[in-house]
């Protein structure tokens, strides 16, 4: 039973790492958090059903698609609800983010929401489940699981080694002192919003197999998400991928050994332990306070 | 004293929702009384988030302890409303003051999530636990009765509300312009240097958090009477993105935004059932517009704009005669960056 | 001659116009000389528009039908939706607003369980008579309120059903899925009573949230318990999730559900699992499902009026609601009152309506006119068969 | 010689196996304004927030009026009469100057929630007489015209000197001065100078003064202590320190200070 929980808890996990790298993206550079994220995640997911199912558009083209509408999405996102209030409190950050979250799921609503109750999207792999060792496992479910590392690695490489991924990081180190070697900083806002939004539509595409599209699906992953990158510091993509992990794996745990109707709220109760203990989660650097 | 200034503005509203119940319908009536209740709680939030700083998203969740709190004391324990409603309140303000711990360790986005967390963890306990809150199906309560006074009960807990409103409405004015509302304040725009000064982080944010709670559950008690019913739904995170938005739209670090904001909000979800199937579109289409081109929200726009309208943290001519204003000083709203 | 007759018709059309006129001053609120005010109510926003903005879409199409063959007694049908967001307080403003504010002269409406049963008691002191479109909760129909009647089956009707189904096909041993929130509940509570009065007890009792995306414990759980039926309380998403694990573990028992999943075909598709709906059966308020061919009318009716949309079950719970209030409407006469249109829907006896499996039928004593849920199936790549109707008391 | 109002006994503090200070010893007198240089990284900042109670010393003692602070909060040593500044502006951008000094009142006055609440005879008197003394510290650094602009909207000078009296309203015995003179024009320079020797004389209070800006150290303090990479190197009058061949290696480099010793 347990192999079989944690490996639940992985598949699960998995979804949950996607939806925060795509979080964690976002915040390395800007230090908000798109309260938008899981809508232009769904929204993206929308777009690519259209496309694939409505369309007929081939899946490898689909795809890229998708990753650039999504694109799209989160650099419209920054020009309206981020860029412009950009010297604003978080609070007034956070709602606008929510407005536009409202938006975009009034118009999935109006859009997507009389062709059926939750959308089913034809997966990549086989749907025929396979045996690895003694366990069965839904093709897809490892599509997704490599499709988070691969992300991640994909990220932490662009990170270091890229031009653009270095003056990202740079901007979220110190945005005054990237500013002042020449930094488009306005840019590189642009560019963290899109490429957040860029990795929530790839991710709706890898999950929706599994997860069915329906309007109001963001806010559930939208908090998870949430929930992983900040148990895995906020800025660390390897911390959102094991943040993902932790809250998928203990979300089976509570409900193998429990009982099911602790799944909820068990890595919510978790959290809030985590953080009084560790306040910047479990790979945040614990900052000094400074003056 | 300018005629549009800020008290006779409040005053002028205050008269006019003293009034309303004789001449408008059961309907406007029970929408009146909803901008009342979240008069209460956008207060009460403004005094957390606006005043102190705290990014918590636990206000629908104290909402609800105060509406369940007043609901079961009444249905478990048969107790009068009159008595349930005051230990409702007592048990949001004891449960803000509970969470407001965590709060001295943790700050900013990660107050955000353990807030949130916090809030979905009751929204789970009003669901699961069965015996004491009757689960997602809910319970009605009983009937408010202003027995000895000749009014029906949606007039009289419409007046009821009103005069909580206002009294409290006093209370926070009073408080926030003392130095207690200035040591918010300084916690909110640097807790290091408020700490120089003397001001105690943990009794000012438990102290934020308390009043916070306090003012939920008076407005969750009310709540739970004007539905005759309490259930899960009304206490989730819609209603808090409603009650951040009052005191974003109205004008965060302002009481009078708040009255302000929870009458716009109610308003405008009223007026966008003319809009039916794009209410969300819309509300979140005004929510972006709004906080882009109203920054301080409608109360910075009357500073801006009406002369009369200030909004000291201090008591205003107090002390000493203040000196002529002769400097050419700068409005308030002109030095914002 | 022709000066007499134009005379004739002239006072004639005097009286007519002044009978019309005195008739106007004496009509019912909502009722003009051409027009009938509808009001409904329900989520047009969040979750629950699948149980408001779809069935009200149904509502449309069918008033349209209506006004096209030119209405009720000579006045056209018009529909006034207000949303509830799912949400007690925004429905009782909802109701207050229709009653007090728009006039309507009656309702359908009511998606989710919470919300409309919070609102009864503002309709029952207004008395103003709604048809139940979507809402399932018990507490709105019982004890019997004096004008609110359910076009839907009550969730005490459908869980009882559930059971007597495992029960009659040879369950030994019945488990419940169900989810914890207050449609889920609303089935729960009423489901475990009728377990109570068979004698015997669920042998396994699991929670699944509505967004879950895995149910792996759960079912690894009722696995355990050797459940060789399980009822399930779920909406379509976390069901199908709930069958492809199933699937995936081996665990083949009886999936019996209910009218939330009364789409078998979509079902098989949301599941995407080959062969995992082999043993699922759902029971259905509605007899019939979108594809089929006696659903060819509303189909189109609804493709025009909302292009890009595809006719659904919940589409279908509008359109046998509000065929209902029609058939009230047209027995409570040319001179509507809502007395007069309560004493009507009190009268509907054996009301046969398209789409519902069986006939509608209230009483003075009795508001759950609809008692007859249907049980569908579909063999993976079959078609969508009826099995039967059946009528619960 | 008095007893000291300030000492520190052997602290040290170390972050990550990194020392930042190492066994420093410090005693200030009443009356004295100390001075404390060192070049970048000497540990002067963590010295100031260790003494405040930001971190504790990871060995050591600090003393205020011979009693141990170590491991109250800050805001409890600010309330026991200990006072500071910061390097970067900190004032409440969300007041008034004057309701910035109000708040500096913060421990001197009383008013609780009832009474504020209440708008209690008590509380109005405090209220009043806290602004009046708010107004007479805005008169004493020549600011009184500023009262009711935002803090935010002065020159940085002006705001480094609000925040200056904004820690003194609250009367404390000593206070710590994070590098005040920061972007100062060299009249400027001067005027503060005198406002520092005013504060100790006028005020009574004793002035701890890190600061970049070696020639106010030298013209202001009594005393000066150098650091060093977290030690204490040097202490004393101005003039012996300035000679002292260990403080000008530190901040000038072995080279030069062969070089200065030779010419």
């Amino acid at each position: 039973m347990l192999s079989y929980l944690l490996l639940s808890g992985v598949t699960t996990g998995a979804l949950y790492a996607l939806v925060a790298l795509g979080i964690v993206v976002v915040n390395k550079a800007t230090g908000v958090i798109n309260f938008a994220h899981g809508e232009l995640f769904m929204f993206s997911g929308f777009i690519a059903w259209s496309l694939h199912v409505q369309m007929g558009v081939a899946y490898p083209l689909a795809l890229p698609l998708a990753v650039a509408a999504g694109f799209a999405l989160g650099a419209l996102t920054d020009r309206i609800a981020f860029r412009p209030l950009i010297k604003a409190d978080v609070i007034s950050l956070v709602l606008a983010t929510v407005g536009i979250a409202f938006v975009l799921r009034g118009v999935a609503r109006i859009v997507w929401g009389g062709k059926g109750d939750y959308l089913s999207f034809p997966p990549i792999t086989s749907p025929e489940p396979i045996m690895i060792g003694q366990i069965m496992v839904i093709p897809q479910q490892l599509a997704v699981l490599g499709g988070a590392i691969l992300v991640m690695l994909l990220f932490a490489a662009f990170f270091r080694l890229t031009r653009a991924g270095k003056m990202m990081q740079a901007t979220a180190d110190n945005s005054k002192a990237a500013t002042l070697v020449g930094i488009q900083t306005a840019r590189i806002y642009t560019l963290s919003f899109g490429t957040g939004a860029a990795i929530a539509a790839a991710a709706a595409v890898l999950m929706a197999p599994l997860t069915l599209l329906y309007p109001d699906m963001g806010f559930a992953f939208f908090i998870k998400g949430f929930a992983a990158a900040v148990l895995g510091g906020l800025t660390s993509l390897p911390g959102a991928v094991l943040g993902g992990l932790s809250i998928g794996i203990i979300e089976a745990l509570a409900g193998g050994y429990i009982h099911s109707s602790f799944i909820e709220v068990s890595a919510f109760i978790v959290i809030m332990f985590v953080l009084v203990v560790r306040p910047t989660g479990l790979l945040g650097f614990s900052r000094l306070r400074r003056v | 004293m300018n005629l549009f200034g800020r008290r006779n503005v409040l005053l002028a509203l205050f008269a006019l929702a003293a009034i309303a119940p004789h001449f408008v319908n059961t309907y406007h009536l029970f929408v009146c009384n909803l901008i009342l209740v979240y008069v209460l709680l956008s207060i009460g939030l403004n005094i957390l988030v606006g005043y102190a700083g705290q990014l918590a998203f636990a206000n629908a969740a104290m909402f609800g302890i105060g509406a369940y709190g007043t609901g079961l004391l009444q249905v478990h324990f048969g107790l009068p409303f009159w008595l349930a409603f005051p230990l409702g309140a007592v048990i949001a303000t004891s449960v803000g003051l509970a969470i407001s711990l965590p709060a001295l360790r943790v700050s900013g986005l990660y107050l955000a999530l353990s807030s949130l967390a916090f809030a979905q963890f009751t929204q789970w306990v009003f669901l699961h636990w069965e015996k004491v809150t009757f689960g997602a199906g809910g319970f009605k309560t009983p009937t408010v009765s202003f027995a000895p006074l000749p009014v029906s009960k949606p007039i009289g807990l419409y007046y009821l509300t009103l005069i909580l409103a206002a009294v409290l409405f006093l209370l926070a004015q009073n408080l926030v312009r003392s130095r207690i509302g200035r040591a918010f304040v300084a916690v909110r725009d640097g807790e290091v240097a408020a700490e120089s000064l003397g001001i105690d982080l943990l009794r000012y944010k438990a102290l934020a958090f308390g009043l916070s709670g306090f003012y939920a559950g008076i407005a969750g008690g009310i709540y739970s009477a004007m539905l005759n019913f309490v259930s899960p739904e009304g206490y989730d995170l819609f209603q808090m993105v409603l009650q951040k938005a009052m005191v974003v739209v109205g004008g965060l670090g302002s009481v009078a935004g708040s009255v302000l904001g929870a009458g716009a909000i109610v308003a405008l979800l009223e007026a966008l059932r003319e809009v039916k199937g794009i209410q969300e579109i819309a509300f979140g289409a005004i929510l972006v517009v709004f906080i882009l081109f109203m920054p301080g929200g409608l109360v910075g726009f009357l500073k801006r704009k009406v002369p009369g309208w200030e909004e000291p943290l201090h008591r205003k001519g107090a002390g000493s005669a203040p000196a002529p204003a002769a400097a050419p000083a700068p409005a308030a709203g002109e030095a914002r960056p | 001659m022709v000066l007499q007759r134009s005379l004739k018709i002239g006072a004639a059309g005097l009286f007519m116009a002044a009978a019309a006129m005195q008739a106007a001053q004496a009509q019912a609120p909502g009722v003009t000389a051409d027009t009938i005010k509808i009001g409904t109510f329900g989520a047009l926003t969040g979750p629950g528009y699948l149980y408001g903005k779809l069935p009200m879409n149904g509502i449309d199409v069918v008033f349209d039908e209506i006004n096209a063959q030119g209405g009720i007694h000579g006045r056209k049908l018009q529909l006034v939706r207000e949303d509830d967001r799912c949400d007690p307080a925004a429905a009782i403003g909802a109701v207050k607003k229709l009653i007090h504010q728009d006039a309507v002269f009656a309702m359908i409406g009511g998606g989710c369980s919470n919300a409309t049963f919070a609102a009864r008691d503002t309709i029952d002191e207004a008395k103003i008579p709604l048809v139940v479109m979507a809402s399932v909760h018990d507490g709105i129909t019982t004890p019997t309120p004096p004008t609110i009647f359910s076009a839907a089956t009550t969730s005490s009707i459908e869980s009882q059903a559930q059971l007597e189904f495992a029960i009659a096909q040879g369950a030994k041993r019945i488990a419940v899925i169900s989810m914890r929130d207050s449609w889920g509940r609303a089935r729960y509570n009423p489901m475990i009573e009728a377990f109570k009065k068979k004698g015997i007890k669920p042998v396994a009792d699991e929670e699944l949230s509505p967004d879950a995306n895995d149910a792996t414990a759960q079912v690894l759980r009722l696995k355990m318990s050797n459940a060789d039926a399980v009822l399930m309380v779920l909406y379509p998403k976390p069901a199908a999730v709930f069958v492809r694990d199933s699937q995936k573990l081996a665990f083949k028992p009886l999936f019996i559900g209910q009218t939330g999943i009364a789409d078998p075909a979509a079902f098989e598709d949301q599941v995407a699992s080959p062969g995992a709906t082999a043993n699922f059966r759902t029971i259905s308020m509605v007899g019939m499902t979108p594809q089929d061919p006696a659903a060819e009318k509303w189909r189109k009716a609804i493709e025009a009026k909302f292009p890009g949309d595809r006719l659904s079950v919940y589409n279908l719970f509008g359109i046998g609601s509000a065929q209902v209030m029609a058939e009230a409407l047209r027995r409570a006469g040319p001179e509507p009152t809502r007395e007069k249109l309560v004493a009507a829907l009190n009268g509907l006896k054996d009301f046969k309506v398209d789409v519902y499996p069986g006939p509608i039928s209230c009483s003075e004593t009795d508001h759950r006119c609809h008692k007859t849920p249907a049980w569908l199936a579909k063999e993976p790549g079959g078609p969508v068969k009826v099995l039967g109707a059946t009528k619960v008391e | 010689m008095t007893a000291a109002l300030l000492s520190l006994r052997g602290v040290s503090v170390g972050f990550g196996g990194v020392k930042v200070l190492d066994g420093i010893d410090l005693d200030v007198r009443p009356g004295e304004i100390r001075g404390l240089i060192g070049p970048n990284g000497a540990g002067k900042t963590t010295l100031l927030n260790v003494v405040c109670g930001i971190h504790g010393p990871s060995q050591g003692d600090v003393l205020l009026e011979g009693r141990s602070i170590v491991g109250l909060k800050p805001s409890r040593i600010a309330a026991l009469g200990l006072g500071r500044t910061f390097q970067t502006s900190q004032l409440f951008r969300g007041m008034t100057v004057l309701e910035n000094l109000m708040s500096g009142l913060h421990r001197r006055t009383r008013a609780g929630l009832i009474a504020a609440s209440l708008n209690l005879a008590s509380y109005r008197e405090e209220e009043a007489r806290a602004e009046e003394e708010a107004r007479l510290a805005l008169e004493f650094i020549g600011m009184a015209d500023f009262a009711d602009r935002p803090g935010t909207a002065l020159s940085f000078g002006q705001q480094r000197v609000i925040e200056i009296a904004r820690t003194l309203i609250g009367d404390p015995k000593v206070v710590l001065l994070d590098e005040p003179a920061v972007g100062l024009s060299m009249n400027r320079l001067a005027e503060f100078d005198r406002l520092l020797r005013r504060i100790r004389d006028e005020k009574g209070v004793t002035l701890i003064l890190i600061e970049h800006v070696i020639r106010l150290v030298m013209d202001v303090c009594d005393q000066v202590t150098v650091l060093s990479s977290g030690r204490r190197i040097a202490d004393g009058p101005p003039d012996q320190v300035r000679n002292d061949p260990d403080v000008i290696e530190a901040y000038l480099g072995k080279e030069l200070r062969a070089r200065h010793t030779a010419s």
